[in-house]
């Protein structure tokens, strides 16, 4: 009983969630370390990093939508438009300022973010049809605009092909590459920021009862088109990561991103329903999708077991959110009530 | 009711219009050949749309229709593969439809997941296992009879795929409108919990609707394989978009409960005769995609701006 | 805190407010002074204008006419976030928290002063110190998900006490708890009352009115009737006020030739939600089950009917033991039960009355091909028409166009057309008018003349006593008592529901 | 039989041809009205964008009054979109179509119908497998040539030891890709080429984030591979872009079929020392001018047909040696691109 009371004092169900997935994403490395040879090396973990920290950035954005109880399957559009057009911008001015392309870059994506913020938020669209809708506008009017053309590594100033290989902090053969760091850095901002500022504080009001929310007076409207706008902002940042990593960038970059962003949200453990989650856990998620698509393959299995897998993950993940979840909070909240009852029995 | 009907009239004043327009720019708009065309080119498309109406009327969504498609044809061209006579590859491969959506159903009707979610999944999960069976591939070479099932016309120009539409746009209409099972549809789109209280088994509507849509989407598949006459992991991604949007376009509401067949058969003949306008005139495929990708999220944003006008009018009145 | 010099004039002075929804005088014209210090309570039926009212104080609806005036400065309230500023907070029925926020977060977050980043240490220690103040324990870490009604509310409180509210309006406070709970509720609102905070209170319980209100003011049709201190005038004289007559529920005699039981339940109940439910119902009797909200009685009519089955004890039927695990073995057995939530539960409103009324027995309407026959259908809902009154130029309507009360038949029609021996009747005059309210208990007291066994659930005591046989009592998910005939008055029912023995409950019509 | 029959049918084809020849002289016609549509296999890579250059350069040349239409899908959506595309082009009765082939045989019930209404098919860069519905293929280059210097250039880069090495290639529907593969496969039968050991062949889809991906885990799964060999323009970049990446240039190299200006940086790091290329402005003037040709009638799509073609001179139409059946227009040589030539032709 007092291993239990020690327990529910220090970790609530979600960060149970958290650390559940952290065990499992551990199983399958540790799975996948018996069956590959030489999994465990500096390589595999780059190839993880590199592949989780584009996932990551855009999850983040995401879980703030999600928090409210909407979706953004844009994403994957936003990261293509902004890839190609901020890809463009530095081919033909290769002397742009680096973080000058990233500011513009963010832009771009908080632009298009503004667009299904608008409709969500004023339109009352639901979130599905819009991002669905903006989703194929988003890239039609990229293959529209690009007029049939490409962006490629040799017309990139040399700054920018080098990024992804470029190594911060070299511990030993541990390569510390700078899109990954970029993402962590944004996961720990939001992490700390979803914590600690008022304002972010009512996306997660807003998730958890709506109607609340609108009768306290809460911007309702306004939190929601925030959503959008950071989940647009971090997907064009995205957008500029996939042009640093890849260098290569045709009208179909990012396309298909959206599932993956979405997949590690809700294997994450932000619930689908609004209102709870965080950024650590969608980063979470993030990695393990990550570790199965750099993983599965060198098993010598076919690389699409990792959609079958993710589709998979994706069910299970939900229906513990359902089910599982639930059934904790309840016995977290019993005990609760015992310790204010036996609390009101000694102070009479 | 005046509102939907409402509704109707506009698409079919917008159906007129883009006939017309089609007819005066382009000369080989009017005649048989290119109608049975612009049938043909979308035909998958329409025939998973009239199932994807009752999924969405019961308030539910189905992501996965796509990927179903692709996983039917897959299972069956893997199977055929393997030495299976196509006719029992292709009852295969309506049964892994069936199966899909069962487990869709399960998730959803049984243990009350969202729909959204449990569609997702599989979205990406079928498609999964659609690459896993043929992977890299393209897989032919199917007898000539299969093919010409799909490419020649069965009745005169009509093609089997057409006459399947025809005949499943009759059924489906009397079912939605007639019939016992349309009307839990309904009721369980309007008010899944005093469906509940009613007595209504909800659980197994849910169920008729989710095995009823994979298993029209298989359907679609294996027609869609024999109309190209090969078959790849990744045919018909993306499709869910086209068929969400035609329903929606057609009245239907997101929220489930209100819609009806010929706003979706109104909506299916305006999108067809827009795209097939578009490409007699040279528009891109990609132009088209981002049409109907606004004309989605104004088949919403419009009757929300409408009522917003008329709240405010009415408030003045006062 | 408040100056005694300050204490005739008012904080809040409503002058002449009107609104309209559609075609309904929603409110009009009324003017209503809140004093500081002082517990005003509004009663009227459902209906009346009271949350009306109530919203336009707290900034959700804008009125038409009139003017507000707060602490002598004219005020336009334009949203929840003005209302909150200007020290305006409402406590409502159901609780408004958010349940993945902590407590301590639930109490502040209205707060738009405490700056852009939350000081965590700080807004636990303040909470802390408020609920203390408040006498009340609660980790102020832990998510709100999972406290009681009870614990919510007091977060409620501590949420307006926060904000330093000058007005507190309280919509129905007590509706969900246990007498108990009512009890530190009051004690909280008295403080409040000390303190000079200016408090409205919306109860449809005379009981509480009686022994917490300073002044009572009655609304009838968005008109407000009168304004009374409380020593100046007495429950039956409100009730007049808010029905617009006196009222007579003359008493149903009890058939006295009894039958064998239709239904026998013993120690019937469900794991967590009530337990030891016992009784017999007999054919064309009504039996009446009170108690307050939340004490379980709907939960009993639920597990009947097999909307959430019983997990213990034993149903017979007929003097046949059976099992009702879902609503259709409760139909197939004969039972119907009509929900309390016509809106949620009951009806599917956009779709016509005749559908509604076939939809339960769907199957009858069915040719062989699974097609619907609609002029059957038609012609079922046309009988009922005639027979229950339900007035509707057609049968086709949606039934969201209907009034409550014609709304209230048409759920009597769907589940009397299943042809029922058991009618189990969940607060089934709620939001109906008075009018109908007596057809209601017309048609109740002569389908049990048919021999039909009816279960009347319901709050409205007065109501019970008058439709019933015999009173079952329930209380926090116990049977408490079953009252027979005339041993079913108005004290003895309330003691048993507010597990009292001494205490008399106030205000109940003489 | 069926071999007699064809040399039979060769031999009267052969004996008609001076008649023809004769007729027209294979010189086209300047000035007439043919409209035609450019399809490449999809829009957004720069290869089929020289192409739609070097074909409004012989509309120029050939005074077309009709505006030539480049239409083309986006690569999710390629084999539906061409086969819409054709069906349309079709409706239209357009001249002639130009497909640069995507969907395997999946477009052949479509360009029969186009071919039914009079339509001159003449497909580029890519055929249809099975010549059905085709009236001639204009060819970059001899497929079974770029098998053979595929596998050469790999033995280059390997160096008389030989080694292991895989293929990176575009879409498994890819008719061209696969008869290059076809090719490379027969040519390694030979004993020169006996140390090279094919790993695996996977497929990017001309995306550039799959190809870098499919490179990558080529490397992890192959920890002895020497080369990769791309023979598409977007995953030979992307490709050598995740070389540099692992910084593994020194001991793997890229080759295969690229485009000088994007690849200039990787030959002169290294990395992608050797490719191969043709011009596809040439093959876009080539095939523009055949089906220009076919569809005004001085010229005829049979075996031993002569014609001239602008400033690429003549061209014969032959039987197409790579496949069982069909007929093509071979445009030839390709250049092998390296350090020294390749700053030069980037420009």
């Amino acid at each position: 009983m007092a291993r239990v009371n020690w327990l529910r004092r220090h970790v609530r169900p979600e960060q149970l969630r958290e650390l559940s997935l952290l065990a499992l994403i551990v199983v399958a490395v540790m799975f996948f370390g018996s069956m590959i040879e030489g999994y465990y090396s500096f390589r595999t973990f780059n190839r993880i990093a590199s592949s989780v920290a584009i996932i990551g950035v855009v999850a983040v954005g995401q879980t703030l939508v999600v928090l409210t109880r909407n979706i953004d399957l844009s994403v994957g559009s936003i990261a293509g438009f902004t890839a190609f057009f901020v890809g463009t911008l530095i081919a033909n001015h290769n002397g742009v300022n680096p973080l000058l392309a990233v500011a513009i870059s963010i832009a771009i994506g908080g632009a298009l973010g503004v667009v299904n913020g608008v409709l969500v938020a004023w339109g009352r669209v639901p979130a599905v049809v819009v991002t669905l809708g903006t989703l194929a506008i988003y890239r039609g009017v990229l293959v529209d605009l690009s007029g049939a053309k490409t962006v490629t590594t040799d017309s990139l100033p040399q700054w920018l092909v080098d990024l992804p290989r470029l190594n911060i902090a070299p511990v030993g053969d541990l390569d510390v590459r700078p899109l990954f760091v970029v993402a962590v850095v944004i996961v720990i901002l939001f992490q700390f920021g979803m914590g600690y500022l008022s304002f972010a504080r009512r996306f997660y009001a807003i998730g958890s009862n709506p109607e609340a929310a609108q009768l306290i007076g809460l911007p309702l409207k306004r939190v929601v088109f925030i959503a959008f706008v950071v989940s647009g902002a971090l997907a064009g940042l995205a957008g500029f990561m996939t042009l640093a990593r890849f260098g290569n960038i045709t009208v179909e970059a990012g396309r298909g991103l959206e599932l993956n962003v979405v997949a590690a949200v809700v294997v994450g453990g932000v619930n689908i329903f609004g209102g709870s989650g965080r950024v650590t856990g969608a980063m979470l998620g993030a990695i393990m999708i990550g570790t199965l698509e750099q993983s599965l393959f060198r098993l010598g299995v076919s690389e699409f077991w990792r959609d079958a897998l993710l589709g998979l993950l994706i069910l299970l993940a939900v229906a513990s959110d359902a089910v599982i979840l639930k059934r904790l909070n309840r016995i977290w909240a019993r005990t609760e009530l015992k310790r204010i009852d036996s609390l009101a029995e000694r102070a009479p | 009711m005046n509102s939907l009907r409402r509704w109707e009239t506009l698409l079919f004043v917008l159906l007129l219009a883009v006939v017309s327009l089609n007819a005066t720019e382009s000369r080989y708009y009017l005649g048989v050949g290119n109608f049975i065309n612009l049938f043909q080119l979308s035909i998958e498309k329409s025939i998973v749309a009239l199932m994807m109406a009752f999924v969405i009327i019961g308030a539910e969504i189905d992501l996965s229709v796509a990927s179903v498609m692709g996983l039917a044809a897959c299972v069956m061209a893997y199977t055929f593969q393997q030495g299976a006579p196509l006719p029992l590859a292709i009852l295969l491969a309506l049964a892994a439809g069936v199966l899909a959506g069962l487990n869709n159903a399960f998730w959803i009707a049984y243990v009350g997941l969202p729909s959204l979610a449990v569609t997702l999944a599989g979205l990406i999960g079928y498609r999964g296992l659609a690459r896993i069976l043929v992977e890299d591939r393209a897989i032919g070479g199917f007898p000539l009879w299969f093919n010409a099932l799909g490419q020649q016309g069965l009745i005169g120009p009509l093609t089997l795929s057409i006459m399947i539409f025809v005949i499943l746009f009759v059924f489906f209409a009397v079912l939605l409108h007639a019939s016992a099972f349309g009307r839990l549809v309904y009721v369980v789109g309007s008010n899944v919990e005093a469906a509940r209280y009613s007595g209504v088994r909800v659980a197994r509507v849910k169920t008729a609707l989710f095995a009823g849509s994979a298993c029209v989407s298989a359907l679609a598949g294996v027609l869609y394989a024999a109309r190209l006459g090969s078959v790849r992991g990744d045919m018909a991604e993306g499709f869910e978009l086209d068929v969400i949007t035609t329903v929606l376009l057609g009245g239907v509401s997101i929220f489930g409960g209100k819609g009806n067949m010929v706003g979706v058969g109104l909506s299916l003949l305006l999108i067809l005769n827009l795209r097939n306008g578009m490409g007699l005139a040279d528009i891109t495929g990609n132009t088209q995609n981002y049409v109907i990708g606004g004309l989605l999220i104004l088949s919403v944003l419009v009757p929300n701006i409408y009522q917003d006008i008329q709240n405010k009018w009415k408030g003045r009145e006062r | 805190m408040t100056a005694a010099a300050e204490l005739d004039s008012p904080i809040l002075d409503i002058r002449g407010v009107a609104k309209r929804f559609d075609a309904t005088q929603a409110l009009d014209d009324v003017s209503l002074a809140l004093l500081p210090g002082e517990i005003h309570a509004l009663l009227g039926e459902n209906g009346a204008g009271k949350s009306t009212l109530i919203k336009i104080i707290t900034g959700v609806h804008q009125p038409d006419r009139g003017q507000m005036w707060l602490n002598g400065v004219r005020v336009s309230i334009a949203s929840a976030a003005d209302a909150q500023r200007m020290g305006v907070a409402a406590i409502y029925q159901e609780p408004l928290l958010f349940p993945d926020l902590n407590v301590a977060e639930n109490i502040f977050i209205c707060h738009r002063d405490r700056g852009a980043v939350v000081d965590w240490s700080t807004i636990f220690r303040d909470a802390e110190a408020i609920l203390a103040k408040l006498g009340v324990a609660l980790d102020v870490r832990s998510p709100a998900r999972g406290l009681t009604l009870a614990a919510q509310q007091s977060v409620e409180i501590a949420k307006a006490i926060s904000m330093d509210v000058r007005v507190l309006i309280m919509d129905e406070p007590t509706a969900s708890l246990s007498a108990h709970e009512a009890e530190e509720l009051f004690r909280l609102v008295r403080d409040l009352k000390r303190q000079g905070v200016a408090i409205l209170f919306v109860s449809h319980r005379l009981e509480e009115v009686f022994a917490l209100a300073d002044k009572i003011t009655v609304f009838r049709d968005g008109r407000l009737i009168s304004t009374h201190p409380r020593a100046e005038t007495t429950p039956s004289r409100a009730i007049a006020d808010m029905v617009g007559r006196q009222i007579d529920l003359s008493r149903r005699r009890a058939t006295s030739a009894r039958l064998e039981p239709l239904l026998s339940v013993t120690d019937l109940g469900r794991r967590g939600v009530f337990e030891g439910v016992t009784f017999d119902l007999r054919r064309g009797e009504v039996l009446g089950f009170a108690g307050l909200i939340g004490a379980g009685r709907t939960d009993v009519g639920l597990a009947l009917f097999g909307i959430e089955p019983a997990t213990s004890g034993t149903i017979r039927l007929r003097g046949e033991a059976i099992k009702v695990r879902s609503p259709q073995e409760g139909m197939r057995l004969g039972i119907a039960y009509v929900s309390e939530d016509r809106r949620q539960l009951g009806l599917v409103l956009p779709m016509s009355i005749f559908a509604n009324v076939t939809l339960p027995a769907l199957r009858r309407y069915r040719n062989r091909c699974g097609l619907m026959r609609t002029s059957l259908e038609r012609r079922t809902a046309e009988t009922f028409r005639t027979r229950l009154a339900i007035r509707t130029p057609s049968v086709d309507l949606a039934v969201a166009k209907l009034s409550g009360g014609n709304q209230q038949k048409v759920m009597l029609s769907k589940w009397l057309n299943t042809n029922p021996s058991i009618l189990i009747l969940d607060e089934p005059t709620r939001g109906v008018d008075i009018g109908s309210k007596a057809e209601v208990h017309a048609i109740i007291a002569e389908l049990a003349a048919e021999g039909i066994g009816v279960i009347v659930i319901s709050s409205d005591l007065p109501e019970v006593l008058a439709l019933s046989d015999r009173v079952l009592v329930m209380r926090e998910g116990r049977q408490m008592a079953i009252l027979d005939g005339d041993d079913a008055d108005p004290e003895t029912v309330m003691n048993a529901a507010m597990g009292q023995t001494s205490a008399k409950p106030l205000g109940w019509p003489a | 039989m069926s071999k007699l029959l064809m040399g039979v049918a060769a031999a009267a084809l052969l004996t008609l041809l001076p008649q023809v020849a004769t007729a027209d002289d294979g010189m086209a016609t300047p000035g007439k009205d043919v409209s035609m549509v450019l399809l490449p296999k999809f829009l957004g890579i720069l290869p089929f964008d020289q192409a739609h250059k070097g074909a409004e350069e012989a509309a120029q040349e050939l005074k077309n009054p009709a505006k030539l239409q480049f239409l083309g899908p986006t690569p999710q959506n390629s084999v539906a979109g061409q086969i819409e595309i054709v069906t349309n082009a079709t409706t239209q009765g357009v001249k002639a179509i130009l497909l640069s082939n995507n969907s395997g045989d999946q477009i052949v019930p479509a360009a029969k119908a186009a071919q039914a209404k009079g339509i001159k098919v003449v497909t580029w860069d890519s055929p249809i497998p099975s010549s059905e519905g085709e009236d001639v293929f204009v060819a970059q280059v001899d497929f079974g040539d770029i098998g053979k210097v595929m596998a050469d250039m790999t033995l280059n880069l390997t160096g008389p030891e030989g080694g292991e090495f895989a293929i990176l290639s575009a879409s498994p529907d890819a008719a061209n890709q696969n008869a290059w593969i076809a090719a490379m496969k027969v040519a390694l039968k030979d004993a020169k080429y006996a140390k090279l050991k094919l790993d695996d062949i996977v497929y990017g889809n001309d995306e550039s984030e799959k190809s870098y991906t499919q490179a990558q885990a080529l490397l992890d799964k192959y920890p002895k591979i020497k080369v990769i060999m791309a023979p598409t323009s977007v995953g030979i970049v992307a490709a050598a872009k995740a070389l540099q990446d692992e910084k593994l240039c020194d001991k793997v190299k890229i080759s295969g079929l690229g485009l000088p200006s994007e690849m200039l940086a990787y030959t002169k790091n290294g990395c992608a020392p050797e490719f191969a290329l043709w011009s596809f402005v040439d093959l876009g003037y080539l095939a523009y001018t055949t089906a220009y040709q076919l569809a005004t009638g001085t010229l005829e799509a049979k075996e031993g047909a002569k014609f001239k073609a602008g400033r690429m001179g003549e061209f014969t139409i032959t039987k197409d040696p790579t496949r069982a059946k069909g007929l093509r227009v071979l445009m030839g040589p390709f250049t092998i691109y390296n350090k020294d030539n390749v700053e030069a032709a980037a420009k």
